[in-house]
């Protein structure tokens, strides 16, 4: 009963949060040189002014900014988000079509480096100052300072075109028509270096917020207690330091989950990953207004479920934000 | 003595290069009785902790058993592996901790953390592991006890928290109970209660307790033998009596004549006009709110009125929580009172507007509880002293020279100004932040819990030092403590608050030995060491 | 011969749509090529064959054009093929087809006599008319799909419905677009592939990887970096063409602003010309692809002289005609074509190379839609560019160099803003002029005046090589190349 | 004194310090080993590393010395990262602390507009910044900073909300100090070791972000940056690898000299000052 009411205060928030950024947004990227119209006549290698005026009319670009920016608030709130006239469909279809590739990568990424982090931090805190922790350490270090993009390339070169064990590229093996299990296997193994590659960094990030924060914890009082019961020190560390330190752990990744669509833009290009990222990197190049900002806005959306989502797994884990007397 | 449950034999430990000493624990030996209480008192720094640490097998890091024996059921349990030191915690040696706050794991249900004893030492199934720990906690008196084991720490207040602890600690019924300093943490009337917790449970269950503590109070109530520890050195022992009454050690004598006595000094009329005029205050904390956050509402200020005359001390008093540092900080207005007045020499601190309050303020200064807190680590004194009477357009060189000038009056020299926080100890602080107080020339003082985080002997120097201010300068003082002993020493007024109103006020020795209030008559109860007898004696 | 198999071809980027009556854009044509059809086809001698029509006749004076057309013809969903689509088609692209709407500016009238026959009457004669009759400049598209509705908007757009070779199946958005065999076609035994994957493979050096690891088996020109072309083309088994380009004839030129700022100066322009050492760019940055033109018209293009000044790397002569202008040193922006590092490293070169003789370059950098913008709207000094030809000067040439085409807000036409009207007569008297012989004289003469005055700095007559593997057979039969070569490609077994 | 002291106990801190002071002075002392700049083609392109006497790192596809590149690189990263890093501080700071130190609705709004750049995510937000400003390393650094001054907010803000309710702000309140000397003399200046090792880290993150930005072919192309030369060489890296290889190394080891000083740093100024002292 009392979670309703705030849950609904949160949402409507997040709803205003998200009608601004559709308006900021609409500003920025109308603020760009250049329309979608004259890209289109321009990429079609002859065109004249009148196909230029004829495209912006039916773009509506011909129509005074503020009421452009009118209808186009008026659309979102009725959760319309245009039409892309470049490509000839309603965005809200582009993106649905789009949006399962990026959520399986992301999520996948997002996966791998929770779960690796976490378990790398807590192997590397219960060996603090010994080899290993140094060992473990400085991998995430470097990891976390490589490029994305060039991690992605160089492990394109090695896994994919030197040894051949994975595909290189794209989302699913075109035209092999697998159904079923097989067409799950096809997509994994596509998944595989685009979302260790995304994930790598993020791990990094992980690996070492963990490890700090178990250190952190296993200097609090209760830590002691726990000893002085004489429980044995992996019954500690799983039981005591690691829930109690996961929390902040899970604060950033809940901040950054949301980056990880920023981050895609990169990992999709390289790997041809039919995603909203890219969808979002072509659509700027062409200018297609509805479109950038159709994906920006499911990605805030995103941003904030994420976040959402952070509150409701923090109150899972943390008891004193769920029950309140 | 007959057969020892424990006994210690030439113990050192060693701290890490760089410490402040060579050995924390410097060649101590002692045994230990069955159901026998040692009490283990000492200034701060000593070695108490240590000592016990040690027996646990849970040393810091970087510190080591140097040398000696403590042996335990026939065994020296200093030189045991981890893996014997892990199935002697809890099962036959068990620990209670100083924090009750933070000694709790707060993600995990209490009934959880106490059977996980169980669980640690492979006792019994899950099932009548629950129903034990629901045994424990009926036994340490939890109320609800149904409730309490599915609830969690932080839904507990600290002297439940305390008791939930004593239960853990007594799951496996351990033959040796370590307390280090268990109560110190909690207000008096929960103290009093944890204490009799702990005597009861010894008769009960006839195991040896070792308490440490550096309440000299604390000692008389409860033990049976003391030891008195100083830089790491047993310099005295023997039975309480023996101590307290006829202590032969320099040290021990100069720790108890530090102790604030009973002592309730005579009524002295006090006619002033008055300093400081409170009429029909309230304060209301509204909390919370937002995501998964009910409202809270705590009263804090429940229309209070009282006024100080000049010249006078007025003590406040009540336990934890009852609104004391509310109030003394609605007097500076940190806390804008709902309503109410506040007459400070005639202006009325809840009604001014910003900058007529940073005048209003030059004439109530306060002297705050946390000595390492209260200055700002990378000022020099110097700033702290002079950055008050410069805003309030002092000439720069006048307020230098009156900071040196304090300094001297506080008992620091006046190199001293020149210095970092940090190079000074708690009672230094703490008198830094009463000459800070003074720079500004103040005509009331709001000194809440100024010596409260002091030890006893140091906390004697700055009462000495405040008095003194007081017949100096002839300076009114609101001083908010919640250790009664202390108020009864320096104050010539007591005003007792319980949940943020204000029950009794009244002199010194009426307050103290004739009580109206109930609550009033509970909190002298329990302060431990013995009620006010003497008191009683000071009048005849 | 055999038939059946899969052919995966590269396409970049991925095309805004398939309509290619709507949308004429390079990956548009290339993959909607193989969906509609024109009239006729060009062979790589930009010689008309037949397609669509079967026959064809021009009138002596150059003003009637007739076209027969096949018989049992049918449109993708069944409907029969006829001449009031073809009739519908001119209507249609008029709206949304400049090249179209420019060509058909000459013709009076059209008439459909039959079913079959298309008779076109021209209000003057007009030299290039023959050449418009491609896919991508005539694409015939479908009357009873189209008459009546809201053109752009039509939700059959998403599925276009065309005459040709193979039949649209399905479009993954990022990812591929399928295309299968058209059982019902009117040649017999066409086409020869089952099915044709075209691949969105959004980076170059992905492309590359793609068709080394086997996934494609076409790259079409472009489509890789030319860095890699030489490493890809050593491969086994791997061909590689510069073939079925002819049409378009891609020229390359730098625009120099005519009207204001340091490239006002003819004699500024002549230096740059003087400066660029277009040899050295053909090498490195092209892979020794291309040929350095002598002027406005490729070498592949009908009309095309070599009696002009020459322009060869000469930094003293360049220095030479700075000091003679009193060049003081002011920067000039460069603004590269956004294609690409290949385009990227180009203008790189450039810069060396002008900076050498002293000229200092800024180099500017904006996206395909800035770089549109800035050029339509004349916000430069200096812009990579790269026009086709369509086989005629009259067609792909004149409209950069002519008065009539200056027009702010199209970066297709006279966007240097080269003022010449002695010329302007010329290119206008040599547009109509039926007289072959007459044409080439009056072209010869432009070319010779307008290479003195160096309206552009012509860079490089693009070849784009397209690398397949050498089991596909009859890939490329056509002046436009992959645009419509899959009707007859098929893979050796 | 004992800072110093500290941060050298920390052998990892030192060694990063080692290698930022030597990128510093690779990049301070470019124009004298490489007078002429990266741009000039002084060779044939694609020779390998050392194949010719005087190109260390060989030539890229256009014939130019990659070392020269690499060493114009270090000062377009280093440029790029500290002053993102400062503009951010400037933007976060600020508005962390009137937020952190006033509470109230000015909290309120500066949190929702922080919140509101936070749910945009980072790198399509400078994606779009750079491409509506046009790259250039003034946009390019301005994007940067846009998009990294949220973390900076919530951290002042966080921390001077701690450091307000600490005992000695009351008491310069009490001393009669504006609210403002309050902010700026007592609270900020107990703030700045996390700032600082924050910022650390910040330089590192803009130095990856200007080259995925450059990467994607939003970089400045006047200027030789390491995100450039990769992006330029990714597409000959079979048969070049080295072109795109040793800017990346570049790239690693400076981040990784940052974020080992910050991890110094934060050793060294944040010695748990709470817990000395008390026991
Ligand atoms: N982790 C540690 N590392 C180094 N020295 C320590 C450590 N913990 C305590 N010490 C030192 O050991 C000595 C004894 O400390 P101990 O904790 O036993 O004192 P105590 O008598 O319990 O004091 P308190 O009343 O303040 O709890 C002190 O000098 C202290 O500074
Ligand atoms: N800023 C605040 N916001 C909300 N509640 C507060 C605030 N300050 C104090 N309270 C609440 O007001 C009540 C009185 O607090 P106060 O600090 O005045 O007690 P106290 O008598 O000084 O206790 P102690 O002896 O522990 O210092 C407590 O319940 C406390 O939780
Ligand atoms: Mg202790
Ligand atoms: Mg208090």
């Amino acid at each position: 009963m009392t979670i309703v009411g705030p849950v609904l205060g949160r949402l409507f928030k997040a709803v205003l949060t998200l009608l601004a950024i559709a308006i900021l947004n609409f500003f920025l990227i109308h603020a760009a040189p250049g329309d979608p119209a004259a890209v289109l006549a321009g990429e079609a290698g002859a065109a004249d002014e009148q196909m230029i005026a004829d495209l912006r009319a039916q773009f509506g670009l011909d129509q005074p900014f503020y009421i452009q920016l009118g209808t186009y608030v008026g659309n979102v709130l009725t959760l319309d988000l245009g039409y892309s006239f470049r490509q000839g469909a309603p965005v809200l279809d582009l993106i649905l079509d789009r949006l399962p590739a990026t959520l399986i990568l992301t999520l996948t990424a997002f996966g791998i480096s929770l779960t690796l982090g976490i378990m790398l931090g807590v192997a590397a805190s219960a060996r603090v100052g010994k080899p290993a922790d140094s060992l473990l350490t400085g991998f995430a270090l470097i990891f976390y300072a490589t490029p994305l993009y060039w991690a992605a390339l160089m492990a394109v070169l090695v896994f994919s075109v030197q040894l051949g064990w994975l595909p290189g590229f794209g989302y699913e093996t075109v035209g092999a028509d697998y159904t079923g299990l097989q067409r799950v296997g096809d997509i994994l193994s596509h998944l595989v270096l685009p979302a260790l590659t995304l994930g790598l960094f993020f791990m990094a990030v992980y690996m070492r917020m963990t490890r700090a924060s178990m250190l952190e914890v296993a200097q609090q009082d209760f830590v002691k207690t726990a000893r002085a019961k004489g429980l044995s020190p992996s019954v500690i560390r799983r039981r005591h330091i690691l829930r109690n330190a996961l929390l902040p752990v899970v604060t950033l990744a809940g901040l950054q989950a949301g980056q990880l669509i920023g981050g895609a833009v990169l990992t999709e290009t390289v790997f041809a990953w039919p995603g909203i990222g890219r969808l979002m990197f072509e659509s700027l190049a062409a200018r297609d207004y509805n479109t950038i900002l159709g994906v920006f806005l499911v990605s805030a959306a995103m941003v904030i479920l994420f976040n959402i989502v952070t509150d409701i797994v923090y109150g899972l884990i943390d008891p004193r934000i769920r029950h309140t007397a | 003595m007959t057969n020892p449950v424990l006994s210690i034999e030439h113990l050192s430990i060693k701290l890490p290069d760089g410490a402040d000493r060579q050995f924390a624990v410097d060649d101590c030996s002692y045994t230990l009785d069955k159901g026998e209480i040692l009490c283990v008192v000492g200034e701060s720094g000593s070695g108490k902790s240590m000592t016990a640490n040690a027996l646990m097998g849970l040393l810091p890091e970087g510190v080591s058993v140097g040398a000696g024996r403590a042996v335990f059921e026939g065994k020296n349990i200093l030189r045991q592996t981890e893996a014997e030191s892990q199935d002697l915690r809890g099962a036959k040696i068990a620990m209670i901790f100083q924090e009750p706050m933070t000694a709790l794991n707060p993600l995990m249900r209490i009934g959880d953390q106490i059977s996980e004893v169980f669980e640690a030492h492979k006792r019994h199934t899950p099932s009548e592991r629950r129903k034990r720990a629901l045994d424990l906690v009926r036994e340490v008196d939890l109320p609800d006890p149904e409730k309490i084991i599915r609830a969690y720490p932080f839904q507990l207040s600290g002297g439940q928290r305390q008791r939930a602890m004593i239960a853990m600690a007594l799951a496996l019924e351990p033959q040796i109970l370590i307390a280090d300093e268990p109560t110190t943490a909690l207000d008096v009337t929960t103290q009093a209660q944890i204490l009799k917790l702990i005597l009861d449970l010894r008769k009960k269950r006839d195991m040896a307790v070792i308490f440490i503590t550096h309440d000299f109070g604390v000692v008389a109530e409860i033990a049976d033998k003391v030891l008195v520890m100083r830089y790491g050195k047993i310099v005295e022992r023997g039975t309480t009596d023996a101590v307290l009454k006829t202590p032969q050690h320099d040290y021990t004598k100069h720790l108890l004549a530090a102790i604030p006595s009973g002592l309730v000094p005579q009524n002295a009329e006090v006619q002033n006009s008055p300093a400081l005029e409170i009429k029909a205050l309230n304060k209301v904390f509204r909390t919370g709110g937002g995501f998964m956050k009910p409202h809270r509402e705590v009263r804090a200020i429940d229309n209070i009125s009282l006024s100080i005359a000049k010249g006078e001390v007025l003590g406040l008093v009540g336990e934890s929580g009852s609104g004391k540092s509310t109030l003394g900080r609605a007097v500076v207005r940190l806390v804008t009172p709902d309503s109410g007045q506040i007459l400070v020499g005639g202006s009325d601190m809840a009604a001014l507007s910003e900058t007529e309050l940073r005048r209003a303020r030059y004439k109530v200064q306060m002297v705050f509880q946390d000595p390492y807190a209260s200055l700002n680590p990378r000022h020099k004194i110097l700033r702290a002293l002079t950055d008050g009477p410069i805003a309030k357009a002092v000439p720069k060189e006048q307020a230098r020279a009156r900071a040196h000038e304090l300094m001297e009056i506080v008992g620091l020299g006046a190199d001293a100004v020149d210095r970092f926080p940090h190079e000074f100890s708690g009672g230094q602080r703490q008198r830094i932040g009463i000459a800070r107080a003074l720079a500004m020339d103040p005509d009331l003082i709001i000194a809440d819990e100024a010596v409260s985080a002091l030890d006893v002997s140091i906390q004697a120097q700055v009462l000495d030092l405040l008095r003194d201010l007081r017949s100096k300068l002839n300076l009114s003082i609101l001083f908010i403590t919640h250790d009664l002993r202390v108020a009864a020493q320096l104050c010539d007024r007591i005003a007792v608050m319980q949940k943020g109103k204000l029950v009794e006020i009244g002199p010194v020795s009426d307050v103290f030995l004739n009580p109206q209030d109930d609550y009033t008559k509970r909190l002298l109860a329990a302060v431990p060491g013995g009620g006010w007898g003497l008191a009683e004696a000071a009048l005849t | 011969q055999t038939d059946g198999g899969r052919l995966d071809v590269v396409i970049q980027p991925e095309p805004p749509g398939l309509m290619l009556g709507l949308v004429q854009n390079g990956p548009t044509q290339m993959v909607a090529g193989q969906l509609y059809e024109g009239l006729l086809r060009y062979n790589s001698d930009l010689e008309p064959q037949p397609s669509l029509a079967k026959s064809w006749e021009i009138a002596e004076d150059g003003m009637t054009y007739t076209f027969h057309l096949n018989e049992g013809v049918t449109w993708h969903d069944g409907e029969p093929f006829t001449s009031a689509d073809v009739l519908f088609t001119t209507e249609f692209l008029k709206d949304s087809h400049a090249r179209f709407r420019a060509s058909f500016s000459h013709v009076e009238s059209i008439e459909t006599p039959d079913d079959l026959t298309v008779v076109i009457h021209m209000k003057e004669p007009y030299g290039p008319f023959i050449n418009a009759f491609e896919t991508g400049s005539m694409p015939i598209v479908p009357k009873h799909i189209y008459e009546g509705t809201d053109y752009a908007t039509n939700p059959m757009n998403a599925t276009p419905i065309g005459t040709g070779p193979f039949k649209f199946k399905e479009w993954v958005k990022g990812s591929y677009i399928h295309l299968v065999k058209n059982d019902d076609y009117y040649l017999d035994g066409l086409p020869h592939l089952d099915e044709v994957y075209y691949r969105v493979v959004p980076d170059a050096a992905a492309r590359a990887v793609a068709f080394e690891t086997g996934e494609v088996d076409v790259l079409p020109g472009g489509a890789v970096e030319n860095w890699d072309v030489k490493r890809l083309t050593e491969m086994e088994d791997v061909c590689s063409t510069s073939a079925g380009w002819e049409f378009f004839a891609p020229h390359a030129w730098m625009w120099l602003n005519n009207r204001e700022g340091p490239t006002a100066d003819k004699r500024f322009r002549q230096a740059v010309m003087f400066g660029l050492d277009r040899e050295f760019v053909k090498d490195v940055v092209w892979n020794g692809f291309g040929t350095v033109p002598t002027g406005p018209v490729s070498t592949k293009t009908n009309f095309y002289s070599d009696d002009v000044p020459m322009y060869p790397h000469d930094p003293e002569k360049a220095k030479a005609l700075l000091a003679d202008m009193g060049y003081d040193g002011t920067p000039v922006r460069l603004l590269p074509l956004p294609y690409g590092e290949t385009w990227q490293r180009w203008a790189e070169a450039v810069k060396q190379n002008l900076g050498e003789v002293g000229i200092v370059v800024e180099i500017e950098s904006a996206d395909v839609a800035g770089w549109n913008e800035k050029t339509a709207n004349w916000d430069y000094d200096m812009a990579f560019t790269y026009l086709y030809q369509y086989g005629d000067p009259a067609l792909g040439v004149s409209r950069n160099y002519t008065m009539s085409q200056i027009k702010k807000g199209s970066p297709w036409n006279n966007v240097e803003g080269y003022e010449n009207p002695e010329l302007d007569k010329k290119w206008d008297a040599a547009a109509v002029e039926p007289d072959l012989a007459k044409r080439a004289a009056l072209y010869n003469e432009i070319q010779k005046e307008i290479v003195e005055d160096v309206p552009v700095a012509w860079l490089l007559e693009i070849e784009f090589p397209t690398i397949y593997r050498c089991n596909v057979k009859n890939l490329i039969t056509t002046g436009v190349g992959l645009n419509n070569g899959l009707r007859d490609a098929w893979i050796e077994e | 004194m004992s800072f110093w002291k500290r941060f050298a106990r920390n052998r990892g801190a030192v060694f990063g310090l080692v290698l930022l002071l030597a990128v510093i002075i690779i990049a301070l002392i470019a124009p004298m080993i490489y007078p002429r700049g990266p741009w000039p083609m002084v060779q044939r392109p694609f020779l390998a590393p050392y194949a010719v006497d005087g190109l260390p790192l060989g030539t890229d596809t256009l014939g130019r010395n990659v070392a020269a590149g690499l060493v114009y690189g270090a000062q377009v990263s280093l440029l790029v990262g500290l002053i993102s890093t400062v503009m951010a501080l400037l933007i976060g700071v600020p508005l962390g602390a009137v937020a952190g130190f006033y509470g109230g609705w000015l909290d309120e709004g500066a949190m929702r507009f922080t919140e509101f750049f936070q749910t945009i995510p980072n790198f399509a937000l400078a994606i779009v910044l750079v491409a509506i400003l046009e790259p250039s390393l003034t946009s390019i650094t301005l994007s940067i900073a846009i998009v990294s001054w949220p973390p900076v907010a919530r951290l002042v803000r966080a921390e001077v909300m701690s450091v307000s309710k600490r005992e000695y702000v009351d008491a310069a309140r009490l001393a009669g100090l504006s609210n403002l000397r309050i902010l700026v003399g007592q609270v900020l200046p107990n703030t700045v070791s996390p700032i600082i090792v924050m910022a650390s880290l910040m330089v590192a993150t803009a130095i990856l972000l200007e080259s995925s930005l450059s990467f994607l072919g939003l970089g400045d192309p006047n200027i030789m940056s390491w995100g450039y030369q990769i992006g330029a060489a990714r597409t000959v890296i079979r048969s070049a690898w080295w072109l795109s290889f040793f800017p990346g190394l570049a790239i690693v080891l400076t981040v990784l000299a940052l974020n080992l000083i910050g991890e110094g740093l934060n050793d060294a100024l944040n010695p748990h000052l709470s817990r000395k002292g008390r026991t």
